[in-house]
């Protein structure tokens, strides 16, 4: 323990500046945890020689868990044997990130005694990250989180780890109860998150409303994005106080209006509902005075994800408007058709999103039953080039059609 | 020189059919102004004013009917006149008192004047059922049907802006159809019925199935004979494999028709240029009036003009209230066709929760 | 020629109605011509049977010319022996498509003995459309055309006819002399124009101004539209009197400006020209008050095409901004690269706008060296998939890179 | 029960980590003020107040600091806290009186407290070299180069709007990279050095054909074994194979760095969300302070902060000006890199001739 630290002129550098110090907090853990030390030995050394040290990761893990745990091994076992096996576990944290000082402590014992004592606060996924142990350390690393009531996230082909924004917790535009849902289905779905049989991963996120303050419409598979269908909540006192303070109106929140839809003419902001395409952004400039309408739930959006391999996608539409109650019933239904007929059809490392592509939005929806709307996309298609299904035969003069015409 | 055959000589200079004033004011002129549907004045920096008189043409056209254009362009203007990038004849008149009289003839030998300013113009077309061996439907008796039927858009100009609308008789979409306000496509819905007797006598089977954009063609030995074969359900009838073979015929009574397209503009005027997009899937081709196309179309004209705002294209129009709302207020139905499933097709959905109720 | 007219109840219906009637135009050269009797039979048919009864065309022409016209023949000759041959012949038009009536006289005297009578005033190119004559006339006609100096246009794999708005014959917007470019253009590339030679067609159109009265940028291969590059001219006074007048120039003129760059108090109209798009729309708007800047040129894109096979495109810039000055020549020398490098890589009946998506626009421009500059470009490119080309070699640590860094 | 092991439970549940103030008040807070960088209230419909405090974070963290955070949970505001989807420590306290005392706190454990409203907040990023295999840069290193160069734009508010910046270590982007206003990523420029040796025995091959967007990779057999070759012009070095196949790196010290990417946003607010584009092709791996990237995107958080007007995102304010106004102000030299050459690559071309001189 009380082993002398690595020379690490170049991570020293880092400790320097005015924004919080990951070389102070490794340098933190390497006093109490020989893993810290070679850490640091590792890390400097890569800085010298601008590679990394890590080697693709053998299949680890807990029993009875397919997932949540990334096996990691250096390359150099030799010169740093503390973190030979450096695996890193994914705890699934609670909806929202809140947390009594009692819980951290939890963890942090566990994690002291367990493992490196170093953990991302969290992973980008929203995961409890401890970061870095032995092979040995993990399922008694488990069963001591078992205790404290913390469970493992997602990792590979399965359900990874949902996660939401606080949402009703501590924001006044949650259009529903977003920590609640993320809980929901983060319980209804334990098997496919602990157990990979996907083709590849699948994430949900939760954000309350357009703003989306989880990046739910670039980073999640499923995408359940709040929102409202009726009218603007206007507070005419309020407005005017923002105007009388010197806000201007006209150019901060009319012109930049996307649905083109409101009027202010000096005394009175009018907001014509119908073209409001309930972007956030009056309300965002006027929090006082403007609140989304009461007739309130969430658009489902489907398929966003990083590059690899056919290129990033966004999440597009697939229900523009539903209500947000538990048991959240027929979202549930219809993500159940979608994994059948993903894991049916999909190929191996093809994302739904990608997968949707491929077979075209149109037959997906025939498979899933759910009928095209206009809103699921941006335009119509622009090429002739449609797949008419039906024909009528001379042959025979029935009609052939089917009842899509 | 004379017994050598003349050729590569290219078109006459246009400079030998420009009237003098258009001579004397090339290059200055400085503003024009509409004086009443169909007829404009351009003024020139040196005062001078030429007047135009745009007159609707059927674009196929007698030489008897050029004749009479002729011969009132003697009477009116010196005998010059020129014609439009829509196919519609422009004379060009330097005395006012020339244009009403003008009118009034032309009227007689059944031609509207208009088409200028917020009106539709003529509609570009193609061969169809006249010349092409290609077409999915007429091209003239459909356009003369919907022409009839616009007839008061083009003689008026109370539209919110310019409306262009184009017809192709087939996917190859000869014209504007890609870009135009409202287009009317020809379109085959049945695969081709493959002539296994003599396609290996006039076509060349690698470059029939590599013809295919879906790859839906494959070489294959029917009835002893050298052929290709086709799978129905990739076939989305582009007809492409017709075009280098004339053995995979796809035209069909039953099943040929025409598909309305919206929203596509050319200029750069306020919006870029943009394509149009599927409104109508499938209307029967009805001849001699087509009455399904002449309706939709109108339907179309009228709900954007009483909607859109000033200046407002079709597609801009469409554009702020989003497609959603113009599907409703069309009473369109939206159905699978419309989602585009071609190479880009996922840049197409809905990528944001930018939606109205 | 006295023969009666074949019974067309179908066609006779298009007689109806206030827009021209093209029946009425057929039955005028019916009454001349059996070639438009039997027309006029055979459309009344395929409007019976709702097909059309034309054949692939085969190869027919004029001597010494690859193109320009289309071989027709009709399915049921037997029944309709006067069109068994049917072909048309495209006549180049004169720039601008400005004639005198004794021009057209001319044109029409040749083909009412030569062909059916039936023309198109014009094609969709832009040719005068001759419609239908038989093999045996097809020189003939070319031989009488050439006493009166109208040349044959294109079709097949060539140069098209090029076309162009009437510019400054007529237009105050024009910001070059699109038909002297025109037929500048016209006469270089005759040969191109009349012996088929590339993968596939190449069309020219010249369009005076953005608001492209020819359909250049969806319409043409090489699309030449004028534009200038200092400040939109302003008539103050003009302003004021279309104000007076009662203009709404805030919503219809400010408003509509996608540029964003305009500012009108009620008095004066500001331009900010930095941020000008050059979209012609205030112009159109206020034709008396504002006028294209005067340092005039052109934009150059190059690409556009209907959707046969790869879907259809519009033009993408090429050069910004260039002074259109005969004899136009480093325009000229950028077609010739382009078509040197087009005609030795491209497949046949791939478009040169196709072409360059398949090699991508950067090799392109590689190859006829011409720098990429960003206004190329809607965006630079959103996915990581960055063909770096050079980079170091590790045994040598010379600079391996070239000049592109 | 005891004695069968315990798995799927899941999360502990959230109600559990709820201050009493939210429990009170959950779904009826009414509005929220800035009080000043960091620091933000909420009142409830029932008129109660929640302050919170946000403090900055290097996300990893030792178990020690998180329990330096409890510490100060306990001292001000009962023990609860939370974190943000930025990875930031937020601190929920119901005593305005505390906030003062609680920020003096932080910045004696080194945690400057901001993030909040038109200001930086910290970056989304990934493992780097401190944990991931596939990394070409590191990820907490340049995170802390570029914070700690930022840092007034935490501590502030003077933005004309939000600014997101993420980063990450290859082009897997674990996290916001694609969407980001700017972001720093990760790139090879090497293709990979097939390990001939070792391949057969580590990977099958056809999943490494198959795994190669460009088809650069084929079977082959080398010194009598089993393995591929690449075909290096086609690579773009997306280390897709590598991610498959553990034989085929790319890491390379001499050619690994960053790329900049801007514009990207992910909210709906105005605009709809958009991907970042590419603005810098490749700045070295400099560490410890990797100086090339701090100034770089320096340069151009000050480029957009003195243009932009306000509400304006970097993405809409280039939108606006136009990107060839954009690579002239920035002075960043376009290149071939810059213009997309992947699938829809047509589609990013400029298709009209909206241009700005
Ligand atoms: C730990 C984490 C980064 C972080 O530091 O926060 C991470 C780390 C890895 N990601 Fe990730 N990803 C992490 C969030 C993401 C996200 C962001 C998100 O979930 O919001 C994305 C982009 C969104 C998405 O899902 O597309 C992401 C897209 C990828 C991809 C590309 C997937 C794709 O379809 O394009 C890979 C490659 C793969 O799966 O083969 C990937 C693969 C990996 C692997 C497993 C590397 C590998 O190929 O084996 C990394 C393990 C690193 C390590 O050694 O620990 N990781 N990964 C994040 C998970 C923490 C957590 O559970 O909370
Ligand atoms: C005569 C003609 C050019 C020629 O050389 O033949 C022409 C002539 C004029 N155009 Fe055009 N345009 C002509 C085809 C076009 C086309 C091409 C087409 O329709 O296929 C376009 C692009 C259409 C599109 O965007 O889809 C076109 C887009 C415009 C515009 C932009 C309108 C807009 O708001 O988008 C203007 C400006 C305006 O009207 O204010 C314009 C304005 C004009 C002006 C006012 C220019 C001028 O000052 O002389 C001319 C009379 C206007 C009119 O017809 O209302 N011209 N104009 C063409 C007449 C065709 C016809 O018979 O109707
Ligand atoms: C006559 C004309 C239509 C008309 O009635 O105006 C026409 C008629 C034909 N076009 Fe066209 N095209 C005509 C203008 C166009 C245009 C419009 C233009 O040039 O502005 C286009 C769209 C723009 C473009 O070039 O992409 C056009 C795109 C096509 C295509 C699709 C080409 C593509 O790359 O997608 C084909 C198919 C082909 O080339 O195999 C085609 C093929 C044909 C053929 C030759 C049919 C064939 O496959 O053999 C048609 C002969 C009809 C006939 O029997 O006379 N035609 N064609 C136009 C030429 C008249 C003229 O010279 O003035
Ligand atoms: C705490 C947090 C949610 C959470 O559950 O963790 C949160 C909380 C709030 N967000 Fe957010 N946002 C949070 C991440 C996000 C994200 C996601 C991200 O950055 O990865 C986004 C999307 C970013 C993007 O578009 O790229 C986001 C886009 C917004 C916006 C839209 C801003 C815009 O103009 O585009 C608003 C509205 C505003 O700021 O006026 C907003 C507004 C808010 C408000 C004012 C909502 C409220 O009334 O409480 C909260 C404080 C604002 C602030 O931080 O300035 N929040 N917000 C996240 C804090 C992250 C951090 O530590 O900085
Ligand atoms: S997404 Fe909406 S509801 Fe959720 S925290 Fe952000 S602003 Fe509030
Ligand atoms: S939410 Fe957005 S679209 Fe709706 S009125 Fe407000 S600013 Fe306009
Ligand atoms: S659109 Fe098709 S059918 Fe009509 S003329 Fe052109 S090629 Fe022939
Ligand atoms: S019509 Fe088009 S899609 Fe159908 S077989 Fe022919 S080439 Fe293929
Ligand atoms: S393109 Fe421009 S210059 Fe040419 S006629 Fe049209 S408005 Fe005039
Ligand atoms: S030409 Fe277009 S972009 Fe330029 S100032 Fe006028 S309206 Fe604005
Ligand atoms: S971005 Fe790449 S290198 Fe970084 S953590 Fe993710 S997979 Fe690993
Ligand atoms: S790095 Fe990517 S492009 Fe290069 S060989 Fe590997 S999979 Fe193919």
């Amino acid at each position: 323990m009380a082993d002398a630290l690595p020379k690490t002129p170049m991570l020293d550098e880092l400790e320097k500046g005015g924004w919080p110090s990951f070389v102070t907090e490794i340098k933190l853990a390497a006093e109490k945890n020989p893993m810290g030390k070679d850490l640091l030995g590792l890390l400097e050394r890569s800085y010298k020689e601008k590679i990394g040290h890590w080697k693709h990761g053998g299949i680890v893990g807990v029993m009875g868990y397919g997932g949540g745990v990334i096996g990691r091994y250096n390359d150099l076992p030799e010169e740093y044997p503390n973190i030979s096996h450096f695996h890193t576990m994914r705890i699934n944290q609670p909806a929202g990130w809140f947390y009594t000082s009692e819980a951290l402590r939890g963890i942090c014992d566990i994690w002291e005694k367990r493992g490196s004592g170093l953990t991302n606060m969290h992973g980008s996924t929203g995961d409890i990250i401890l970061l870095g142990t032995s092979t040995d350390q993990l399922e008694p690393t488990f069963q001591d989180l078992a205790k404290i009531d913390f469970d493992i996230g997602g990792s590979g082909s399965d359900v990874r780890t949902p996660s939401c924004c606080c949402g009703m917790a501590r924001c006044e535009w949650a259009c529903y109860d977003t920590m609640a849902a993320c809980y929901d289905f983060t319980m209804t779905y334990q098997d496919e998150l602990h157990r990979p049989a996907f083709p590849y991963k699948f994430k949900f996120k939760f954000s309350g409303c357009p703003n989306d303050c989880v990046a739910s419409i670039a980073r999640s598979d499923m995408s359940i994005i709040g929102t409202w269908r009726d009218e603007i909540q206007i507070d005419k006192d309020a407005v005017k106080e923002y105007a009388d303070s010197g806000m201007d109106i006209d150019s901060d929140v009319v012109g930049n209006c996307p649905g083109k839809c409101m009027a202010w003419d000096g005394k009175e902001l009018k907001i014509n509902d119908k073209f409001c395409v309930h972007c956030m952004h009056c309300i965002n400039a006027m929090p006082k005075a403007l609140r989304p309408g009461k007739d309130r739930g969430a658009t489902i959006l489907i398929g966003s994800k990083a590059p690899i391999v056919e290129g990033a996608l966004l999440s597009s539409v697939l229900i523009p408007f539903i209500k947000m109650e538990p048991p959240y019933q027929e979202i549930k239904d219809l993500v159940d058709k979608m994994w059948d007929l993903w894991c049916e059809e999909g190929k191996n490392r093809e994302r739904i999103g990608e997968f949707i592509q491929r077979i075209g939005l149109g037959n997906f929806l025939d498979e899933i039953e759910v009928d095209p709307i206009p809103e699921m996309v941006a335009h119509p298609r622009e090429n002739p080039y449609v797949f008419y299904e039906d024909y009528y035969e001379d042959e025979d003069e029935d009609d052939e059609e089917g009842d899509d015409e | 020189m004379a017994d050598e055959r003349r050729t590569d000589y290219g078109p006459p200079h246009y400079e030998k059919f420009l009237p003098p004033i258009i001579k004397e004011n090339y290059g200055k002129w400085k503003y024009h102004e509409l004086l009443k549907p169909g007829v404009m004045v351009h003024v020139s920096e040196s005062g001078a004013k030429l007047f135009t008189v745009r007159a609707g043409s059927p674009r196929l056209m007698s030489v008897d009917k050029i004749r009479m254009y002729a011969d009132l362009a003697d009477k009116y203007c010196g005998g010059y006149l020129r014609f439009t990038s829509r196919h519609n004849v422009e004379f060009l008149l330097t005395e006012q008192s020339n244009i009403d009289p003008l009118i009034d003839d032309l009227k007689k030998i059944g031609h509207p004047v208009g088409g200028i300013a917020n009106s539709i113009s003529a509609i570009v077309h193609t061969q169809g059922w006249i010349h092409c061996h290609s077409a999915a439907t007429d091209a003239s008796g459909v356009v003369k049907a919907v022409m009839d039927d616009l007839y008061e858009y083009f003689t008026e100009t109370k539209l919110p802006g310019k409306l262009r609308i184009a017809l192709a008789c087939c996917l190859n979409m000869c014209g504007a159809v890609h870009c135009s306000d409202i287009a009317i496509l020809g379109i085959h819905r049945r695969p081709p019925k493959v002539d296994h007797e003599n396609l290996y006598k006039m076509c060349e089977i690698p470059n029939v199935s590599a013809s295919c954009p879906t790859a839906a063609i494959r070489p294959a030995t029917v009835d002893g004979k050298a052929s290709v074969e086709v799978d129905e359900d990739r076939c989305m009838f582009c007809a492409n494999c017709f075009t280098v073979c004339p053995a995979m015929p796809l035209a069909d009574p039953l099943n040929d028709g025409v598909s309305i397209w919206v929203g596509g503009k050319v200029s750069n005027a306020r919006h870029e240029p943009m394509f149009s997009k599927l409104a109508i899937p499938f209307l029967p081709n009805n001849p001699p009036r087509w009455p399904e196309v002449t309706s939709a179309i109108r339907k179309l004209v009228e709900l954007w003009a009483s909607n859109a705002r000033k200046y407002e294209r079709m597609g801009e129009w469409i554009e702020r209230i989003g497609w959603p709302k113009f599907f409703q207020m069309s009473g369109i139905e939206f159905q699978k066709e419309h989602i585009d499933d071609f190479k880009h097709a996922g840049l197409t959905f809905k990528r944001s929760t930018h939606l109205t109720f």
